[in-house]
Parts: C-alpha cells; structure tokens; sequence
C-alpha cells in the first residue's frame, strides 16, 4: 500500500520499515500488557498484590499521574482559547493528544482496577454525588468526549480524509467552535483534577490525606487542579522535546514553548507555595489535632521525609524557578532539567497521596503498611505507555499535530 | 458505480460504524450491558443457599471431652449454625471457637466418606473404597485369625476416653474377646487422678469447684486456653465476681496469664518445687487449716510405722523448701513466694490446680501430689470451692459378660502397657510407653493387631518419629477415624465412624465440674455419608466372631444397647438431653476418706510400695530430667496450648486456623516464640528463618519476638504441622510433638516432659 | 443520574452536581449536534470543499 | 429522613473480659457465611467481619501485658450522622447509613470494587473478595440463607448482624409489636462470646445494657480523634490500653482529651 497519500503534504517522515519496526516493539509490549489485562479480568484482583491495607495502588497512582500529565490539554485549551495566548496553538495538538492518551489509558486502567468491571457504569446509573469518585468519573468521562472532540479535527486533517467533503467540513466546522468546547473541558478538568485531590483529601479517617476544607472542598482538591495545571504544560512540552530528539528535527518554535514554560513556571511557583502552606498547616494544626505529628509519617524507611524535601523544593521550587527566569527556561538544559523536575515533582506527588497514605499505620500498634506490585499490575500500567507511544507516532506520521514543522523543516 | 476495493473498504467502515452508531439507538446494547450485570450478581458459582423452616436441635458437643450443650440451628433440616446451650449445666451457653466451627466437622474434605482399603504403602495416600461388608469382614478375619493362634493379647485397642457406653462397650468387646490391652490416651487428668487416688483414696473424675473458690492459683492450667470443658471455664471467667482473684504461674504469658490478676514466670519444670516452697511459707508462718489438718489428715506431722520406723511428716520436709531455695530453682522473687503464699492461705476459698496448658501430657506425679497437699493445707478438700473426685458413673446396667477360655488366658496376659503392674500399680493406662515398647521388642511386636477410635497417637504422642516406627512394626491397623486423621492415613483399613453431629452417645461428666452430668449427643443430621457408629462396627465384628463374643452383645445395634443398659435413665436422657446426678459433698467436718489411714494422707501410704528408692512416699520436688546435652542445646523449648489451635485427637477446622495469628503461623512456616533478648543474642530478628534442632529432630521455623516468654525458652504451639487431613490444615507449621519426646515418671509411668532442650541457628 | 434512579433525590446536592454534568453534556451534545448539521447542510448546499479556505 | 423512634445499635467490649478466644470470629465466619481459604495467614487478605488483634504493652519480661482487642465494623455515625468515612465516599451508594438503625450497610450486589471505602475506613474494617468463594466438599450445605455469599470483586464487612435485625423485626410484626426487645436482636458475635465480653443492643435506650456500659469511666472508642464517632465502645482498666486505642502526643493524657465531636442522640 502506498503512504504517500495519507502522510501529510510538505512533511518527511521516515520509511515504512523503519517505522513498522519500532510499531512491532512497542506493539510486543503492549501485547504483554494486553495478556497482563487479560488474566485480571479472567481471574481476578487476586493477581495483583493489592490487599486489603492497600485496596488504592500502583493503579490509582497511574491513574492520577496520567490525568495530571494531561493537565497540558485543559490548561492550554484554557490559554489559547480562553485567555487567547494564539502562540499555543503551534502545541496545543500535541497537548490534546496526550491528553487524549492519558485519560483514555485512565478510564482503562480504572476498568481493570475495579473488581466487578462489568459493574463499573453503576458508578454512573447509581451515582453517590457526594463521592469524589463520582465527580471524577462523571467529569473524567465528559472531558473524554471532550477530547475526543477536539481530537477529532486533527484526524480530519489527514490529507485523504480531507479530501472527502463531508470530513472536510466537519473538521472546519468544529474547529468554528472548539472555543466552547474548550471551555466545557476546562471546567470539567477543573472539577476531575480537583476531585482527584478530593479523593485523598476527604479522607478523614487517613491522618496523612486528611486536609482543611474550604466549604465542600479539602485544599487537596485545589492544590491537585493547580498542579496539573502547573506541571500538565511540562510533559508536553518534555513530550515535544522527546518527539523533536527522535525525529531529529525541530517541530515547534521556541517562542510557544518558552511562553508555555513560562507560564508553567509561574504556575508552579504559586503552587507550590500554596502547597507548602497546606503542608505546614497540616503538619502543625490538622495532624496534631489527630495525635500525630509530622514525623510520624515519614517514619519508615521507604517514606522518609526525603521525599517531602523532593517534593516542594527539588521538583518545585527548583524546576518553578527555572521555567520562570528568562534565562533558566531559554537555556536547552536547565529547560529539559526543569521540566524533568517537573513530571517526577507532579507523579511524586500523586504517589505519595495514594500509596503513602495507605502505608502510613493509622492505629498505634500496627506496623507500616507495605506494597510491591505484581508484575501484572506493572503490565498493565506500562501498557499505556505502549499504547500512548503508538498513538503519538501514528499522530505525528499521518497528521499535522505540529503546524510548524513544515516551516521550521522546509523540504528542499 | 464502480466498487473497487477502496470503496468496498470505505463503505465496510461507514457501514460499520453507522451500524454501531444506530444500534446505541436500539434497546440492545442497553439490554445486554444490563443483562451482563445481572449475570455478575448471579454468578452461577456462587452459591445461593437455601432458605426454609428455621428449627433448632440440641445435643453435646464431643470434639473434646468437654461436654458442652450446644443449640444447632437448621433450615429445613440441615443445620447451618452452632451455638452454646444457655441452660446446659456444663457450658451455661458459652462455647469454644471449635464448637462453634462444628459443622465444618460435618462436612469438608477431611471427611472419610466411606470404609476404605489401603491400596499404596502405610501413609501413601492411596486407598481403595470398600463396602462395609469387606471391611468389617477383613478386620473380623484379622481378629479371628489373631485369636485362633491363641495371642487375643496382642490386639489392643487406643481410645479417647474410657467414660460413657461407647468406650465400655469397646472395652466389653476386648474382654469378651481376651484382651486386656485397652488404652486410653493420658492427660494431665491421669495425674491429678492418681494423687487424689493417692491422697483420698477415691477413684473418680476430679472436681475443681472454680465456680466457688475465690482466689485461684494455677499452675500453668491454661483456664483460659482450653484446660478442662472450655465452654465452662470461659463462662465462669466472664461471670465471675471482680473479687476473684487468679493467679497463673508459667514460663510464658498464654491468655490465661494475660488475664490473670498475676502472672509468675516461673522456670519450666519447677511448679512441684513452687508449690512445696508456699507450702513452707504456709506451714512455717502457720497459715494452714488447723482443723483439717489435726482431724482428717494423716502424715503432716512425723509419724511411726507398725514396725515402729519413724518417718519423716509433710510439715518437715517441706522445711527443705525455703523461700529462699525454692526462688533459686523456679526463678520467682522470694518476697513474691511468700506473698503469694500468705494470700493463697488467707483467701476464704482458695484453690490449687495443676496440668500444663490444655493438659496434654499427665506431668510428674509428685507435682501434683504437691499441689493436692497445698490443697489440704488450707483444708480445701470436699467442699465448695474445693477439690474433690466424682466416681466414676455407673448409670449404665450392664449384664455379666461370661469369656470362653482363649478369652480368659487372653485377659491373664499383663497389659503390654505396663499399667497396673508391681511396677506401675496406680495407673491405669500408659499409652506414652507403648511406641518404645513395641520398638525394643524383640522378634515379633507385641502388638498384632491396633483398633484406634476417637484418637490419633501418630499426631499427639510425643516422639512422632518412634510413633510411626513403633506403628509400622504392627502389621494390622484399623482406624475408625470420621476424618483422614495421621493415624486413619497409617491404617490398613477405614471403617469411619459418623460425625459428631450425626451420632448418638452419651456424654458423662467432664473433669472438673461438681456435678455429675450426663448428656446425650444425639445426631442433629442423618449421616451424610457411608459411615457407621463405631459402636456399631464393634457389635457387628462381636456377631461374626461369634460365640462367646457374640453373646456379649444381645443388642441389634448400639441404639438398641443404650436403650437397654440405660433402662429407666434412657427415656429421661432422650427427652430432655440431660440427666443431672446431684453429687452431694460431704458436709464439712465429716471429710471421710478410702484411704488406708481413711484421712487425707500427706503421706500417701498407696504409695509406699512402689517409692522404695526414695524410702518416702511424699511428694517432693526434684528436678524433671530433660532429654538433650546442656552444652549442644542451650535453649529450652516449650510446647504450648492455645484455644485457636486444637492439638488433641481432632484437629482445626478451617475456621479455626483462619483465626490463628500471623504472628504464629506465616504461610507454611510456624512461627517460634522467643525472647527478644535471647532472640538477639542469636542474631534473630522479627520473622527471621532458623532452624531449630532438638534431640529428637529438627526444621525450619521462623521466629516471632514475644517479650512474654522468659528468655532462655522457646515455645511452639500444639495443633500444627499436621500431615494428612486436607489442605486447610497439612503441612502447616510444625507438629511439636516431632520435636519433643517422652519421660516416665518412675512413680506413675506417665509421660511426665514439659520440654526439651533445643537449639536455634540463624540460616 | 436520573431521577427515576432511587438514589436520587431533590436535594441541593443532586441539583448541583446533577446540574453540572447535564449542563456539560448539553453544551457537548449541542455543540456537536450544531457541528454534523451544519456539515450535513454544508455539503447538500453543493459548495466544493476547494471553495472554502483553509482555516 | 430520621424517624424520632430510630436506634442507634451499638457495642460495647469489655477488654477486661476478652481472653482472645475468637470465638467471636469464628461465631461471625459461620453466621455470615464468610468464605475460607487454604492460607489465611496474611491477614491483609483473609476476610474477617471481627478480627481479634493482638496488642502489648511493650515492656520487657516479666513486665509484659497483652490485651485483645476485637474489632468489628465501628458502624461510624461520622462527625453528623450518616457521614460514615466509608458511605461518604463510596461512589455507587453501595454502602449505606440507614437512619433507623444506625448501621452502615454494604450492598454486595451493587458493589463494583473501586475499594474507595478501604481507603477510607482507617478501622481496616472493610475486606475485599480478591477470590471467588469456595466450599469445598458438601461444605456449601452449611451456609446459612440469611445472609448471601458474597461474589468475587465486591467488598463486604460486618453488618451488626442486620438480618437478625430484620427476622427480629419481622417476628415482632407479626405479633404486632412495635419495639424489639434487648436480647431479641443480638449480633453473632456477642452470641458466641464465652465470656459476655460482647454486650450489643441500642445506645439510646436507656433500658439497654449497652447505654450504663458507654458511659462506664473504663469507656472509650478507637481513634475517637478522627472525628469518625464510632458506635462501638470499649472498656478497659488498663491506661496503656485505653492510649493503644488511639493517637496521642507525646505530652498528651488519653483522659484528658476532649473530643471535638460528641456523640449523637
């Protein structure tokens, strides 16, 4: 079969056998994780090392860091269609489509975590609106729509399928009003982000997740909207980059990435002050209140408070303060540094408030909690990352996700 | 329009999706996504039990001898629930986590569901159903063979208890049939039996009046794991008054000394040397009963033979006993002795009671001797709150049984036991002995053919390796087990017996109680399976010998002779479950004793005979040798008893074990409790692996960090580590009797070990 | 969801989260209900796709 | 939504008197049909409604005191009723406060697994069906019909027994009574406790035993400081039980803390 005509016009991309190749890899591996699925749904949660301790997982934090990484797709639908940042739009394909990835492999990977998946719209049909789960699953489902929507164009501009009329003018006439869906999806990703930090926040039988209110709210619903706003920006970019090193070609100007790496700096330098006054509020009023004091819940030895220290100032105030210098976000290295920083920062975090809260012994006579996947639940986890793989390069192959690139890779 | 394969392939993809668009229109998927839904709420593997009229029967629980009442719930006959008997005499209600599991007993893969052969090798696991016919015809084959050659001696028979019909009714059969080798297996009640023989002359049931003392001091008596009727002592636990003292004495804080008021941890082995030193403290400070002692005993003070030999009193030796010695040999604080010792006598109705744990091995005939003296000492002997012996029941008339000749020279045999000979003249049975002496015989073994009901020697005897070596060398072996216990799993022939809930029996008093309580089991089910009543199995084996044998058992089946024998009691105990024998103390200051100086005797005369090496018959304190070399086993293992784990002739349901500890058992491997200061001496952690040996074999254990054991001693549970029964229970921990091995008491015969020495290294 | 559920109920709660999300849906199903009808009357009203610019 | 007859069950446990027997697990395992498998000896995947733990004061020997501590479902009212740490979080209505009886319920049929409710119970209450259940051998004849078995996936706890409430209500109807009597509706476990250290009945009733008992000066609740107002008491004479039962500072008194919630009437 001939390519040509589904690659887009004025692009190069590399040969059909080098790409079947790295399809083939990365599709052996999928399939790992695809049998992985295979035997949880067959036989059960039993093939997970889950237990009752730690019913939430390396599934729930998979969970959380995806939607969090694909914060990119809210926040710059937000900037560019919204507040009208127009620069973003040479990534906000990108963006969508990690987005697009993210929550498809988080509504996957909830369908495998739960124990009776066949169930699992109850969560709809008999929905308990005063669950933060709830909230997420109703939002995360709609913002999935949402993203499929907005996915949707980007399809119709391959060049075959633009040819047909129809696909044509629903690509034109959705892009006419992508604004309103844009802001549907930023107030659905306000909400999900939100309620994902909820999840642990309202916990108040858990003195580790427990956080203060503000009305219906524990600040770990606000604190989660704002990091995933804040470091979502720093994987696309981080997946631009990584894109940009495997092409061996440059796809998007500095100009929109040095805007969004701005803005994710600032971003992160507020939240993160937000966060550490969340953290010293919880550690000297919340815990105290509950009999504990900070340290008793860095007191083993795999959760140190090391990791505290990672958290705020190694992937926060350090990365915040690169991206928002002139100099930090335009120098390649301490850019790349930065926003590595920035991922691990946001999925150190999400790790901390599943699995550390379900490690942290709430009864004085109980010893900590401790938790090694199965190499199923590992599986099942990297197949995502198969599967994001593959739609990025399909992307990247047969669609114009980076308007630029013909410009900046001009062939001669 | 032309169809090339591009627009097949697009119009395929429209269609396609069009269809699948459309169908979300349809009912359809909704329908399915539901109806899959309803399919997960009734998978068809999970059950759904059936509903029906709720009835309840009441019966006795006899998976230990007990003697609880229990109340069984069923639906539509079937039971479904088991539950204490409010108003049963023994239990008032209150009932064991084994009790309560009763009808995992009733069903479940341990179940022997029919007689069976042994196809493979002895304890291979390979076995051939038979009918009833083939196995009670090959065992009454075996029998008349054996008696034809003229060695009906060599048969003997292992049961559970010698109380009720049906032991006596196997007894019958054997003396019918000429043998005098009837066992029972030994408990701590073999001991404290003998020593009230000893002291009051009375042959009986014990009686420890708890229900009235007010200060209990136990010597390592698990009360609270399962010593005496369980049922019983939990209740009286719950309902006590808070002026109740308890006080328990053992090496290691079980959940008796949890609950005691005190716990003295004392040296393993070393209870007779405590209880002769508060004897001293007691004496010495005269806080004895006066009145008792002056009027209704015999040997306190020094006393002259007819020969005019004089001989020491109680009163003197115990002067060998001094606070200060006695706190050397079991490690308790002098100022405790004798604190204990002064609250022991000024208590108004204080108790002394013995046998370790739940009472499994009998323990040294003086310690209980001792703690009987310490008894009478406060003059806590007939009355309430007291000691006391219940003799033993005879409400079954049972009519003459005339023995042809072979029977006769058969019944002449000694017991191959030794029990009741010069050597061993006040004990009755010596089960522990019979490995060892079947294994030193010389050609043949004494033992041609073993019958074993309600026990299971190759798990609970100590020594599990001469066990099988000894049962190996008797070529015929029945079981009349309901379950693929150890012992049924070595056998040559199944004949299982009915379930507990599926059979009739009478229960008799269990030890402890003062009253004299008969109750009747009756089956709440109809049996399930292809089993018989082992009384039954020996009636029908006693008419195809026939003869004199047979003419022992005029009855049809065992209902028919319970019926009978019972006479007049039969329809009482059939309609209300109970009969009660009020046992009327003796008023006090009327204490009349069989003895031969018809007082208690400090100074058992009975046994004068046999004490000719000590040329004293009192008890007194030396040390219970230990088998291992100090130097190569410098730890000291202790087996112990818990109420989760049941370590007698029938073992754990599932649901027991599922509520041991992980802090006992991990997976396969049984957890060693250790001090953590001996523990890091050995360079042990928490949960580390080691392997512990003992002079009688070794394995792998971890170790769990109790500072509730003294440092120095080891402790594993009794009930583990068994090898048949099914996968809720085999190759589960260690059975500890593996490790530990048997030491004669040279007055009793009875197996008198608390322990053994043991190593432990890291691996 | 719906308020034939038995879970539901008039409650502020319900209201409020309920109201949300069919709000959001509207918005999405509206939106693109909007999209595919006027695509299906763009290309009845037989305008060529080359007639349109490039967005 | 609450009727001014409404009970608030509840269970108060004698620690004094609990010797550890477990016979209270093993009453609940039979009454609730609580499957069992070859190896429960990791407790963190062995379902049990009531689990007897094991606590000491971790002093050195001879010093050493154990306590058993039994814990079944607190049945939490939360900081207002019906604020359960588990049903507020639940996202299917699976698990329930009912208002007349003060129970947390668990819908095994309506449960689809999301284990937010494990997370959420810091009482470790709460047990997953990571198998599907099996009884072997005939085993399946013994299960009672009151109370279903429960399908691989779904969560389940202890129920206080409901459907003894529920048989007991439906008796009394039928002899046209309007109140149960105290021992009419007793839970399993307090049943099988040998030693009564289990006494269950209604906390508003001033006729109950229960009622004297909570407000015992030996009486106190696990983890009282998260606000979850539990419904199950415990009595103790022992300070070092009573401060194993819950989080303290280290300058802090068990006695001395007042809670910031009271419990509800």
């Amino acid at each position: 079969m001939n390519e040509t005509p589904l690659i887009p016009a004025g692009v190069k991309r590399c040969s059909k056998w080098q790409f079947s190749l790295w399809m083939a890899v990365v599709t052996a591996v999928l399939l790992w994780g695809v049998y992985a699925m295979y035997l949880i749904w067959y036989k059960g949660l039993n093939q997970t090392n889950m237990n009752d301790a730690y019913g939430f997982a390396l599934w729930i934090w998979a969970d959380l860091a995806v939607i969090a990484l694909g914060g990119g797709a809210f926040f710059s639908g937000f900037l560019t269609y919204i507040v009208g940042k127009n620069e973003l739009k040479n990534i906000i394909n990108l963006a969508v489509v990690i987005g697009f990835i993210c929550y498809s492999s988080a509504l996957l990977i909830l369908a495998i975590d739960i124990g009776q998946p066949l169930r699992g719209w109850f969560i709809f049909w008999h929905a308990n609106v005063h669950s933060m789960l709830t909230e997420v699953a109703f939002c995360l489902s709609c913002y999935f729509a949402v993203l499929t929507i907005e996915f949707i164009p980007l399809i119709l501009e391959n060049p075959k399928l633009d040819k047909k009329p129809f696909w044509h003018h629903l690509s034109h006439n959705m892009h006419g009003i992508m604004a309103i869906f844009a802001a549907t999806g930023v107030f659905l990703s306000f909400f999900h982000q939100g309620s994902l930090g909820g999840v642990a926040g309202v916990l108040y039988g858990r003195p580790f997740a427990f956080r203060e209110h503000i009305f219906i709210w524990p600040f770990t619903f606000f604190l989660f909207t704002w990091s995933a706003a804040a470091y979502g920006p720093c994987f696309t970019i981080l997946v631009t980059k990584i894109t940009e090193m495997i092409t061996r070609k440059k796809l998007v100007k500095d100009s929109a990435i040095h805007l969004f790496a701005k803005i994710s700096g600032w971003m992160i330098i507020t939240y993160i002050i937000a966060k550490s006054i969340d953290t010293i509020y919880w550690a000297f009023v919340t815990a105290p209140g509950m009999g504990f004091t900070l340290m008793d819940f860095y007191a083993s030895s795999t959760y140190n408070i090391g990791l505290l220290f990672a958290e705020i100032v190694i992937c926060g105030f350090i990365p915040g303060l690169i991206l928002i210098t002139k100099r930090g976000r335009e120098n390649s290295f301490l850019l790349m540094s930065a926003i590595i920083l920035g991922v691990i920062g946001v999925s150190l975090n999400r790790w901390v408030m599943v699995l550390q809260v379900m490690a942290v012994p709430v009864f004085s006579f109980n010893e900590w909690y401790t938790y090694m996947p199965s190499w199923q639940e590992v599986a099942t986890t990297v197949l995502p990352v198969a599967y994001g793989l593959i739609v990025i390069s399909l992307a990247h192959r047969y669609l114009p996700v980076f308007p630029q690139e013909k410009e900046l890779n001009p062939i001669d | 329009m032309k169809i090339d394969r591009r627009s097949f392939l697009t119009y395929t993809t429209a269609l396609v999706l069009g269809g699948a668009a459309g169908s979300m229109l349809t009912p359809a998927p909704w329908k399915l996504t539901d109806d899959v839904s309803i399919w997960t709420q009734n998978w068809p593997w999970t059950p759904v039990p059936e509903d029906g009229e709720v009835t309840y029967k009441q019966s006795v629980c006899t998976l230990c001898p007990g003697g609880c009442g229990i109340n069984v719930r069923l639906i539509d006959g079937r039971p479904v629930k088991i539950k204490g008997l409010e108003d049963h005499p023994v239990n008032k209600g209150s009932l064991c986590p084994m009790g309560i599991s009763g009808l995992q007993y009733l069903y479940g893969p341990s179940r022997v569901t029919s007689p069976l052969k042994r196809e493979g090798k002895r304890g291979e696991g390979k076995w051939k159903k038979v009918s009833w016919e083939e196995a009670l015809g090959a065992v009454t084959k075996k029998l008349a063979e054996l008696r034809a050659s003229g060695r009906p001696q060599s048969v003997a028979c292992i049961t559970g208890s010698d109380q009720g019909t049906t032991p006596n009714l196997i007894g019958r059969f054997l003396t019918a049939y000429g043998s005098p080798n009837y066992i029972r297996s030994a408990t701590a009640q073999d001991a404290i039996e003998q020593a009230i023989y000893l002291t009051q002359g009375k042959q009986g049931t014990p009686v420890f009046d708890i229900e009235n003392a007010d200060f209990v001091l136990s010597f390592g008596s698990g009360i609270l794991d399962g010593w005496g009727s369980a049922g019983r002592m939990f209740n009286l636990y719950g309902s006590q008054k808070p002026a109740k003292k308890i006080i328990q004495v053992e090496p290691r804080l079980s959940d008796t000394a949890a609950k005691a008021n005190q716990w003295l941890g004392i040296n393993p082995g070393t209870e007779g040397a405590l209880a002769l030193g508060l004897a001293h403290v007691i004496i010495k400070e005269s806080l004895y009963d006066r009145n008792f002692v002056e009027n209704f005993a015999f040997g306190f003070d020094d006393w002259t033979d007819d020969n005019g030999k004089t001989h020491d009193g109680f009163a003197k030796m115990v002067k060998n006993f001094a606070p200060d010695k006695v706190s050397k040999i079991t490690g308790i604080d002098k100022a405790e002795i004798v604190s204990l010792a002064r609250a022991f006598a000024r208590a108004s109705k204080p108790i002394a009671i013995n046998g370790r744990g739940h009472g499994a091995i009998p323990g040294s005939i003086d310690e209980s001797l001792a703690v009987q003296s310490l008894n009478a000492l406060v003059g806590n002997i007939n009355k309430p709150g007291g000691i006391s012996a219940i003799p033993d029941s005879n409400y079954a008339k049972w009519p003459e049984v005339n023995i042809d000749e072979i029977a006769s020279k058969g019944m002449q045999q000694p017991r191959i036991d030794g029990a009741g000979s010069e050597q061993f003249p006040n004990t009755r049975f010596l089960l522990n002995r019979l490995p060892e002496i079947i294994n030193s015989a010389k050609g043949e073994s004494p033992v041609q053919a073993l019958l074993v009901t309600d026990a299971n020697p190759m798990y609970t005897l100590p020594d599990t390796a001469a066990t099988k070596k000894a049962f190996d060398r008797i070529p015929f072996i029945v079981s009349f087990s309901p379950y693929m216990d150890e012992t049924a799993s070595h056998a040559d022939y199944i004949l299982p017996n009915h379930s507990y809930l599926e059979r009739l029996q009478d229960v008799p008093t269990a030890a402890g109680i003062s009253r004299q309580v008969i109750s009747l089991a009756k089956p709440v089910v109809k049996p399930t399976y292809e089993t018989k009543h082992v009384g039954d199995s020996f009636i029908l084996i006693a008419k195809a010998l026939g003869g004199f044998i047979e003419n022992a058992f005029p009855w049809e089946d065992y209902e028919a002779f319970l019926k009978e024998t019972l006479k007049d009691q039969w329809r009482k105990l059939k309609k209300k479950g109970i009969i009660e024998i009020k046992y009327d103390l003796p008023e006090p200051l009327a204490f009349t004793f069989n003895t031969v100086s018809t007082k208690f005797e400090f100074y058992p005369t009975a046994r004068g005979s046999v004490k000719q090496k000590q040329n004293s018959a009192l008890p007194t304190y030396t040390p219970v040798p230990i088998e291992g070399d100090v130097q190569r086993f410098k730890l000291v293992l202790i087996p112990y008893d818990s109420i989760r784990l049941a370590g007698g002739a029938i073992a754990n349901a599932p649901f027991m074990t599922k509520t041991v500890d992980d802090t006992v058992l991990k997976k396969q491997v049984g957890l060693l409790e250790i001090n953590p200061a001996t523990a890091k001496g050995l360079g042990l952690k928490e949960g580390a692996t080691a392997l512990l040996t003992t002079p009688k074999g070794e394995t792998t254990v971890k170790v769990h960090l109790y500072e509730g054991i003294k440092p120095g001693i080891i402790a594993m549970p009794r009930g583990l580590g068994h090898t048949a029964y099914s996968e809720f229970l085999a190759d589960k921990g260690i059975n500890v009797n593996t490790l530990t091995g048997p030491i004669e008491d040279p007055g009793s015969g009875l197996d008198m070990a608390w322990g053994i020495r043991a190593k432990l290294i890291r691996i | 969801m719906f308020p034939f559920c038995f879970e539901w109920a008039w409650d502020i709660s319900h209201l409020v989260f309920m109201g949300g999300l069919w709000y959001a849906l509207s918005i999405i199903g509206a939106g693109m209900t909007f999209a595919i009808v006027k695509t299906i009357f763009d290309c009845s009203g037989g305008h060529d796709n080359q007639d349109h610019g490039h967005h | 939504m609450k009727d001014k007859n409404a009970k608030r069950y509840g269970m108060v446990i004698d620690l004094d008197k609990c010797t550890g027997c477990g016979s209270c697990m093993v009453g609940c395992y039979s009454e609730n049909n609580v499957p069992f498998k070859a190896d429960e000896t990791n407790k963190l995947d062995s379902i049990n409604w009531i689990r007897v733990y094991k606590i000491t004061n971790n002093k050195t020997y001879p010093n050493t005191e154990v306590c058993y501590l039994p814990m079944p479902c607190m049945q939490c009212d939360g900081a207002h009723e019906g604020h359960s740490p588990c049903v507020s979080v639940c996202p299917a209505v699976a698990t329930d406060y009912d208002y007349d009886t003060g129970i947390v319920s668990q819908i095994y049929t309506r449960c689809f697994g999301c284990r937010y409710c494990m997370a959420a119970c810091p009482y470790h209450a709460r047990k997953f069906n990571w198998w599907d259940p099996v009884w072997p051998a005939d085993m399946e004849k013994y299960l009672s019909p009151n109370v279903s078995p429960r399908m691989r996936g779904v969560v389940e706890k202890c129920s206080f027994c409901f459907h003894r409430y529920q048989l007991a209500r439906d008796k009394a109807y039928l002899e046209k009574r309007e109140e149960l009597e105290e021992n009419e509706y007793q839970t399993a476990c307090a049943e099988a406790c040998p030693t009564g250290a289990i006494t269950f009945g209604d906390l508003n009733n001033k006729h109950h035993a229960v009622y004297k008992l909570k407000n015992s000066p030996r009486a106190f609740r696990l983890l009282e400081r998260l606000n979850t107002n539990p419904k199950v008491y415990y009595l103790t004479s022992k300070s070092w039980v009573r401060k194993a039962g819950d989080n303290y500072l280290a300058h802090e008194e068990p006695t001395k803390i007042k809670n910031n919630i009271k419990e509800h009437h």
